[in-house]
């Protein structure tokens, strides 16, 4: 009983947190604009926490440069089980434009494993809610499995 | 001090300005550019595009008659699209769909005439191979 | 019955001198051990025997009066030898008092009972021998600790605990004496092995403070010979008995009420006479723990005690629980700006005297009870707790609880006790909260008084939360236990079983000895109102669920299922996951710092003290005008 | 025995109407803000969801510590309606806040130890407020056992009107509103990033936030003995409260503690000093 | 060539730039740019009025520029940066991020330089 | 033992929308010291110059910045016309004109609902966020995309406005002006919003200019500098003053900001009654060379670019000096001996970009 309880609570009430990892902003505003009035993701009890040890959800944007990779990854460990990652935006998907830059790692998934793409230069607020939404299935499958 | 209050109970009384996404989708203004295809029908496979596109993600060969895009490097800028000369690329209004895994775009179309038509590859593409579609030899493109 | 007296308040001079005469380390050792065996002993057998009343031949009374003098004039030679004007003048003064009242006034024909034991007195002789002699053995270690740390050539040991033995004999002879004289006499021994202690290892600092401890004592001293003239020559009598059977007091008697009272508050280091006791802090950590649990200071707070019936509901009882309450709060305020274990400790002891006087002033049954509830819970959380700092400072060279951050990992033993210390001071379901409690509900009539009870509650929440809680943390390092001699660690876990025991014991003892004891004594008639108002503990049962429930937590917290993460540091973290430290700028690994707020620019000792001492001062001159 | 059943169905029911209390109050607060808001029983997909993570620790003495904080919380609710004392439901209570603190302390994190320390100076603004409005309900009640409280014969608001306020204060301050929610807050997007809460995670995150209902529910039940004469107004009241509550925490920026500490204390110990005095003299 | 430049030289270069500042110019930022010939052109940007005045310094390759942080304090960020991105060293800068204002030492040649290894940035 | 905390101030932290670090030391919550780390957004897009041609470039330039990438694109781009030679059409400067002013539209929204956050006021945040929404759906419906419009090309711009699509930007600034009105007695006069902002983060007028402070950094210490007043692309048609407040506290700053919304929309009202008719890009020929410095006025403040063009369609250079860049500085020597959270509403009224100082 209690464990459906949690399982049904699981999909409701994923809280996400934001890392931006080099983004040039566009991602990020987007991805704050999802908790705003219009997009309002609390609807499904999704709260943005600042804290990875708070955090079912990792959104990241940007491109992953050198310096912080090693902050990305700490911050991943720091998250509690089970936890899922959504990469937003060119920049976290491969790099987007700046893939060829020299202080550019390119891709979230080269650092920690990532659950969901989200592409677009920026992800516009509904396709995040769409990856999200993957996400929680993906939850789901990581419970199945 | 509570100056914010005729705000919040304006608010209150009326409708949430919430978008019922994803349960209600609203109609996209024209001209969105959302997630990019290309007729891969009308394609000359000139290589403009490929050429032209900042993040270079777009790969065309020209022999195999392939067009590859990869949909997570592009930052649906347009550039491609405004310099086809077939004006085959095009958006959609809505958003490319996130996915759960590394996703390419490759495209099977007809390689243009000159060269003896080649059995095309089943390349694993995702999107519908095009159909073959003839090409306009006058179209092949101009090289500099 | 004599005999037990006899062991109770000459047994202790006696080891005392032997202590100081033969310089044996081993026989010293057996010495204190064995009295403070007899001590607890003997104080258990007189709380068997009940209340009493003890006339001393006449040999006893001349042999007090000499001595008196004979101590006067001691503290007379110390007073030029110090060149400290004060206390030449303070000491004259009451040489002249005392022989002027002697000679003249007094009607020698008439004696009176020259000791007795009532309730109040005798858990007082429990507190003082007990409590007392745990920390005298504590001192044994110590003291050799101490010493080593000293390099001196020659111990000084044997003085040492000749004056802290000695103490513990007048302690117990002040808190037996009827004769109000004898009171007296004591009072001024307690003044003089606390100057002996205070100023023990010589230093200048040490020689300054106990040269501040004297002049402000021979206040006291000279406030209380004021007391006791104007009391004789009201009453007649000099015996406590005898005076407090004649019910309320006015007019004169009440000044000499107030003046005796005044006496009190300078023993208890009320404000803003506080000075001399956070001065005592040089002194070795046993000499502070002796002075704030069980002797001197609980002197003062035994004699504004033991006087409540002649001020019962009058100006004077107002005025007591105001500068109670303000003493209460006040040093709530200046422990806020400490980081010094032993500063915060000191004014949380005066803040806890002030919180005993003010229910002393409020001076109802349930006050009352309250009163002697604190003196008895205070006694062993303190005494612990300057223990436990003695231990630490000695093992970490620093007193300032900042430097005790995560303790637990180094000392675990040591932390776990000292924060079962601080949380009995300030949780239910110990005692110290279980008499606040009782003080605020009796308290709830008087705006002042409450208020400031009320901010000062909170204030002491603040130093003693932060304390325990940075004490914590770290990981057990199983590798290297914690190794203390039995000496030390015999008196911590003895002093921190008896605040863990004494805190189930609680109702029984509140039902059994105190409400029979005192309402009995004070007012029978008030007695149902302190079962109303406290429930009479009915609740109690319930609130020892805390207990239990910290149990279940403390298994929770043993479940090992646990994966352990570093602190959240901004995703900056390096290194080992204890350590807390994180990549700064320029690449460079910044270590982890933090500190608790101080608030100097409020809560400050030097802007606040001037302010608290002027405040203080009109108080008590509001209460002893207010008494004429 | 009828106290003790109380006291029981109090510590059973207060958990749930403490969870639908912050659903609604995020659903209001999400309407008030133009948005549709998360669904009422949120609050506790939101704890179970909780429960159900891995364990994260720093060390162990957090769980301890959240732990105590959980049955001091519930006892005291319990306390409550078992009609026990107040004063010494508000130290069982404070029993709890003090191992909040101390828990924070326990961790080598600035964010934490900071929040400690602003949790501290919260502790020290409420509590002596509180001490004061049981005090002044003791003036015109004449005992401080919520039994004989319920049992008095007149909504003590009209009495102890100010007090009211004074206890209002309190309320913001532990339901952790703007403009005094320092130490953590219902907000990620805060300087000490969640103050006390940093360090916890999944399950003993839960446990806090269960023992915050129960704190709630105390604190509004206290509210609720200013008007204990009739259920209609007492629930009006209630309501109106919370929804003020509501306006202040949407209206209001978040202050500094500094300006609390003053400010709440200044105000709170004038209106009560007006009120008792009113009271001497009516 | 820019309108309204003007070069300067090592020994120049810092009374120039106070001269500027004397005359109520505020500092805008600096420019680097590398040659052909392996040297680095370091242009000072000013502004007075929405003016733009601008100073040219050649700085030989492997030589340090002075710094005129001390001149203009906001001239620090831009300096930083510049070591950071075109290697170049500046003496007497009031806070020196030594090469790790931005670059972790994982990136190992110097941005705008090709095939220059960065030399241990931590000394 | 001294009774200080040191505190990593990110560069994950929940109130930095951006990663940097800031190493706090505090006591008693007042900073005593503030030591920035960088290099968390720092990508090296300058270089990439040398490796895409300058009209991909623009592309790059674009997302330097997603808050106010129209006008980092006006600003490359004018600096290859001016190094070409370009006339670029009127209708396309107008444009341009339009576009920038909605993006500072949407950008000073944002901030000022980040503002808001930054000082606790979560309701007011959502207020800005909600009315920003529609300056989205303007770019969103005019230039096919939201946040990164992608209009301009080398020579003018790539897309156009049609009449009806002019009235309806008019219409929703209509109403955009009277929804930011309804929170102007909010962010300017509500009692705990001023005591928050007011007095914090004070930067005197001298100190503004020694320190090279830009923008509504500058313009709230009384710096009456703003780089439209140069009046490039069309701005020398339209008519114009800047916005300025003397107090160089946080209050001042945010002040200039709420009143520069009122000023874009009158700009855009501007622009849209005098629109001309005409091209919409001029036509490109050969490739750039030679130097060129060229500033802009963005959202944040007077950016500067700095071209070197070789004649081969790669350039040597690209230098950007982004508002914020300058505004750095300033920051460093308004924080210490502030409160601890105070932090972030000192950090905000700069109006950091941090994607920007860093490339
Ligand atoms: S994907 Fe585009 S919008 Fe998002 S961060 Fe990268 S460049 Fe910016
Ligand atoms: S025809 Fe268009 S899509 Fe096909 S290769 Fe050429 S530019 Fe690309
Ligand atoms: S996606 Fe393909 S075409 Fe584009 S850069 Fe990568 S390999 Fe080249
Ligand atoms: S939209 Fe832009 S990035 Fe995407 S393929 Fe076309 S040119 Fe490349
Ligand atoms: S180029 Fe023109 S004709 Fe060819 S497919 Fe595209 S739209 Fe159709
Ligand atoms: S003419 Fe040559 S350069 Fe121009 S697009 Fe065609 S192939 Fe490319
Ligand atoms: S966490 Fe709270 S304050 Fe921050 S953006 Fe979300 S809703 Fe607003
Ligand atoms: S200052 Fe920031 S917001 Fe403005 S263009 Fe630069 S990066 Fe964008």
């Amino acid at each position: 009983m209690f464990k459906k309880l949690i399982k049904k609570s699981r999909a409701k009430s994923p809280w996400i947190m934001h890392f931006d990892c080099g983004s040039c902003n566009g991602c990020d505003i987007e991805t704050l604009a999802c908790l705003t009035p219009l997009y309002d993701v609390e609807r499904f009890g999704i709260i943005n926490v600042g804290n990875p040890k708070h955090a079912d959800v990792l959104l990241v944007t940007g491109t992953v440069n050198h310096r912080n990779k090693a902050v990305l990854k700490n911050i991943y460990d720091q998250m509690p089980d089970p936890k899922a990652v959504i990469a937003i935006g060119a920049c976290g998907l491969s790099g987007g434009v700046f893939r060829d830059c020299y202080n550019v790692v390119g891709g979230v998934d080269k650092v920690i494993p990532v659950d969901v793409y989200v592409p677009g230069c920026p992800a516009k607020p509904e396709a995040i809610i769409d990856g999200v939404v993957q996400a929680l299935a993906k939850f789901e499958q990581k419970q199945a499995g | 001090m509570l100056t914010f209050t005729p705000n919040i109970l304006k608010n209150l009384a009326a409708k949430p300005a919430t978008r019922k996404y994803p349960f209600v989708k609203r109609e996209q203004f024209s001209g969105v550019r959302g997630e990019l295809y290309n007729d891969i029908d009308n394609c000359i496979f000139c290589g403009m595009c490929s050429r032209k596109c900042p993040t270079q993600c777009i790969t065309v060969d020209k022999t195999a008659g392939t067009w590859v895009c990869d949909p997570f490097t592009c930052v649906f800028c347009g550039i491609c699209a405004d310099s086809c000369p077939a004006k085959c690329l095009h958006f959609h209004a809505e958003h490319r769909p996130p996915s759960v895994e590394r996703e390419t775009i490759s495209m099977q179309g007809e390689p243009p005439k000159p060269k003896v038509k080649k059995k095309a590859k089943a390349a694993p593409a995702k999107e519908e191979a095009g159909k073959k579609a003839k090409a306009e030899p006058e179209e092949a493109p101009k090289e500099d | 019955m004599s005999n037990l007296l006899l062991l109770l308040i000459v047994l202790p001079a006696i080891a005392g001198l032997v202590c100081y005469f033969v310089r044996s380390s081993s026989v010293r050792t057996l010495t204190v051990t064995a009295t403070g065996a007899v001590l607890t002993a003997a104080s258990l057998a007189l709380l068997g025997q009940g209340s009493f009343v003890f006339e001393a031949s006449g040999l006893w009374e001349s042999l007090v009066t000499v001595l008196d003098f004979a101590l006067l004039f001691v503290v007379l030679y110390y007073g030029f030898k110090l060149k400290n004007l004060l206390i030449k003048v303070l000491t004259v003064t009451q040489i002249v008092l005392l022989g002027f009242f002697e000679l003249f006034m007094l009607d020698h024909g008439v004696s009176v009972p020259a000791l007795m034991g009532d309730n109040l007195a005798l858990v007082m002789v429990l507190i003082v021998s007990i409590i007392g002699s745990l920390i005298c053995i504590f001192g044994i270690p110590y003291m050799k600790e101490h010493e080593h740390h000293l390099n001196l050539k020659k111990s000084k040991q044997p003085q040492f605990f000749l004056f802290l033995v000695l103490f513990l004999g007048a302690m117990n002879g002040l808190v037996l004496a009827n004769n109000i004289l004898w009171l007296y006499f004591f009072f001024e021994v307690t003044t003089f092995c606390s100057f002996m202690l205070i100023g023990h290892d010589g230093t200048e600092v040490a020689t300054k403070n106990a040269t501040r401890a004297l002049w402000m004592n021979s206040v006291g001293g000279v406030a209380l010979v004021l007391g006791i003239i104007f009391a004789y020559l009201q009453t007649g009598t000099l015996g406590i008995v005898e005076m407090l059977a004649a019910g309320p007091a006015a007019g004169a008697l009440l000044v000499a009420v107030g003046l005796i009272c005044l006496a009190g508050f300078v023993k208890a280091a009320q404000l803003p006479f506080q000075s001399w006791l956070l001065g005592a802090m040089v002194a070795p950590t046993p000499v502070s723990a002796l002075l704030h649990s069980s002797t001197m200071v609980k002197a003062g707070v035994y004699m504004v005690l033991r006087f409540s019936p002649m001020y019962e509901g009058t100006f004077l009882s107002h005025g007591i629980a105001l500068c109670g309450a303000f003493t209460f709060l006040a040093c709530a305020a200046l422990a806020i700006g400490q980081s010094n274990g032993k500063k915060i400790l000191a004014y949380s002891t005066v803040s806890n005297l002030g919180l005993i006087i003010a229910c002393a002033g409020i001076n109802t049954p349930l006050a009352i009870i309250a009163a002697v509830m604190l003196i008895i819970f205070h006694a062993i959380s303190k005494s612990l707790l300057f223990l436990c700092v003695g231990t630490i400072e000695q093992a970490i060279g620093s007193r300032d609880i900042e430097n005790m951050r995560g303790l637990f990992k180094s000392m675990p033993r040591t932390a776990v006790v000292t924060i079962i210390g601080i949380l009995s001071m300030l949780l239910p379901p110990f005692g110290v909260l279980l008499c606040k409690w009782m003080a605020l509900e009796a308290a709830a009539d008087h705006l002042f008084v409450i208020v400031m009870l009320a901010l000062g509650s909170a204030l002491t929440v603040v130093y003693w939360a932060r304390w325990a809680g940075l004490l914590m943390g770290g990981r057990r390092i199983e590798s290297t236990p914690e190794k203390q001699p039995l000496f030390t660690r015999g008196p911590l876990m003895l002093l921190c079983a008896g605040a863990l025991v004494f805190a189930f014991a609680t109702p029984f003892l509140y039902r059994e000895a105190l409400v029979p004891m005192f309402a009995a004594a004070h007012a029978a008639s008030h007695g149902n109102i302190l079962d109303a108002a406290t429930g009479g503990f009915a609740i109690y049962p319930f609130i020892m669920l805390i207990g239990v429930g910290a149990l279940f937590a403390m298994y929770r917290a043993l479940r090992s299922d646990v994966r352990r993460t570093s602190p959240y540091l901004g995703g900056a973290h390096v290194g080992d996951i204890e350590d807390g430290s994180f990549l700064g700028p320029m690449e460079t690994a910044v270590p982890y710092q933090a500190s608790n707020y101080y608030l100097g620019e409020v809560f400050g000792e030097l802007r606040l003290t001037p302010w608290f001492n002027i405040a203080a001062g009109g108080l008590i001159i509001l209460m002893l005008g207010g008494a004429l | 025995m009828e106290g003790l059943v109380l006291a029981l169905l109090g510590i059973i029911l207060a958990p749930m109407a403490g969870g639908l209390l912050a659903g609604t109050d995020r659903r209001v607060t999400a309407w008030m803000q133009s948005r549709q808001g998360p669904p009422i029983l949120q609050a506790f997909y939101d704890v179970f969801k909780l429960f159900g993570k891995e364990r994260l620790m720093v060390n162990r003495w957090q769980v301890l510590c959240c732990w105590i904080y959980l049955i001091a919380a519930a006892l005291s609710v319990g306390l409550f309606f078992g009609k026990a004392d107040l004063l010494l439901i508000f130290f069982v209570q404070a029993a709890g806040a003090v191992f909040l603190v101390m828990g924070a302390l326990s961790v080598k994190s600035p964010y934490s130890q900071v929040g400690a320390q602003r949790e501290l100076v919260q502790i020290l603004t409420y509590e002596p407020l509180l001490i004061l409005v049981f005090a002044g309900i003791y003036l015109v009640v004449g005992s401080f056992n919520v039994g004989d409280i319920m049992a008095y014969d007149a909504p003590l608001l009209r009495k102890l009107p100010l007090m009211f306020i004074v206890l209002s204060y309190a309320l913001t301050i532990k339901l952790r509103k703007s403009p005094f929610d320092f130490s953590t807050s219902h907000h990620a997007h805060q300087e000490i990033v969640k103050g006390v809460l940093t360090e916890y995670s999944g399950p003993a995150l839960a446990i806090i936030e269960v023992a915050h209902w129960y704190e709630t529910i105390l604190i509004l039940a206290v509210c609720s003995l200013f008007w204990a004469t009739n259920w209609f107004w007492m629930i009006v009241l209630l309501a109106a409260t919370y929804f003020a509550e509501l306006v202040i925490d949407n209206t209001m920026a978040r202050m500094t503690w500094r300006w609390m500490l003053k400010y709440v204390w200044s105000i709170g110990l004038a209106l009560t000093f007006i009120n008792f005095i009113w009271l001497h003299a009516g | 060539m820019i309108p309204n430049e003007h070069p300067v030289t090592a020994e120049s270069l810092v009374s120039e730039v106070m001269r500027k500042k004397n005359e109520g110019y505020r500092f805008v930022t600096m420019s680097s740019v590398g040659l052909e010939d392996g040297t680095t052109d370091i242009l000072y940007h000013f502004d007075k009025d929405l003016e733009l005045a601008h100073l040219r310094f050649n700085l030989p390759t492997g030589e340090k520029a002075p710094s005129v942080s001390g001149v203009y304090f906001a001239a620090l960020l831009a300096e930083n940066e510049l070591r950071d991105l075109a290697g170049l060293e500046f003496e007497g800068l009031v806070l020196d991020y030594n090469g790790t204002l931005y670059l972790d030492p994982s990136v190992e040649t110097v941005p705008l330089v090709n095939n220059v290894k960065i030399v241990d940035k931590k000394a | 033992m001294s009774n200080r905390t040191v505190i990593p101030f990110g560069p994950q932290h929940p109130v930095l929308p951006e990663p940097i670090h800031l190493k706090l030391v505090v006591e008693d919550e007042i900073v005593k010291e503030a030591v920035p780390a960088l290099g968390y957004v720092h990508r090296g897009l300058e270089m990439l110059a040398t490796k895409r041609d300058y009209h991909q470039m623009i592309n790059v330039c674009e997302r330097v910045c997603g808050i106010c990438s129209m006008i980092h694109a006006v600003c490359y781009s004018q600096s290859i016309e001016e190094l070409m030679k370009i006339e670029v059409p009127e209708r396309a400067q107008f444009l341009r004109v339009i576009w920038s002013e909605l993006h500072r539209m949407h950008s000073h929204l944002l901030w000022l609902g980040l503002f808001a956050d930054a000082f606790g006021f979560e309701a007011l945040f959502m207020q800005f966020w909600k009315v920003r929404e529609r300056i989205m759906d303007i770019n969103e419906a005019t230039a096919g995309n939201r946040v990164i419009v992608s209009v301009n090309v080398i020579g003018g711009v790539r897309a156009d406005l049609s009449q009806e699509q002019l009235r309806w930007i008019l219409d929703e600034l209509e109403i955009v002006e009277k929804e930011v009105k309804a929170m102007e007695n909010t962010i300017l006069n509500d009692y705990t919003v001023k005591s928050r902002t007011v007095g914090a983060g004070v930067m005197t007028y001298d100190q503004a200019y020694e320190l090279g402070a830009v923008g509504p950094t500058g313009r709230g210490s009384g710096l009456k500098s703003d780089a439209r007043m140069l009046g490039y692309g069309a701005y020398k048609h339209l008519d114009f003053e800047p916005v300025v407040h003397p107090d160089g506290d946080s209050y001042a700053r945010s002040w200039v900001r709420f009143h520069e919304v009122y000023r874009s929309i009158d700009l855009v009202r501007q622009a849209a009654a005098a629109l001309p008719e005409g091209d919409l890009a001029a036509k490109v020929k050969g490739n750039p060379e030679g130097e060129v410095v060229m500033r802009v006025e963005q959202p944040r403040g007077e950016c500067l670019y700095y071209v070197k063009g070789n004649g081969s369609k790669f350039l040597d250079r690209v230098r950007i000096r982004t508002p914020t860049f300058a505004n750095i500085p300033p920051l460093l020597t308004m924080v210490p001996e502030c409160e601890l959270a105070d932090v972030p509403v000192i950090v905000l009224s700069i109006d950091p970009c941090i994607s920007c100082t860093e490339r």
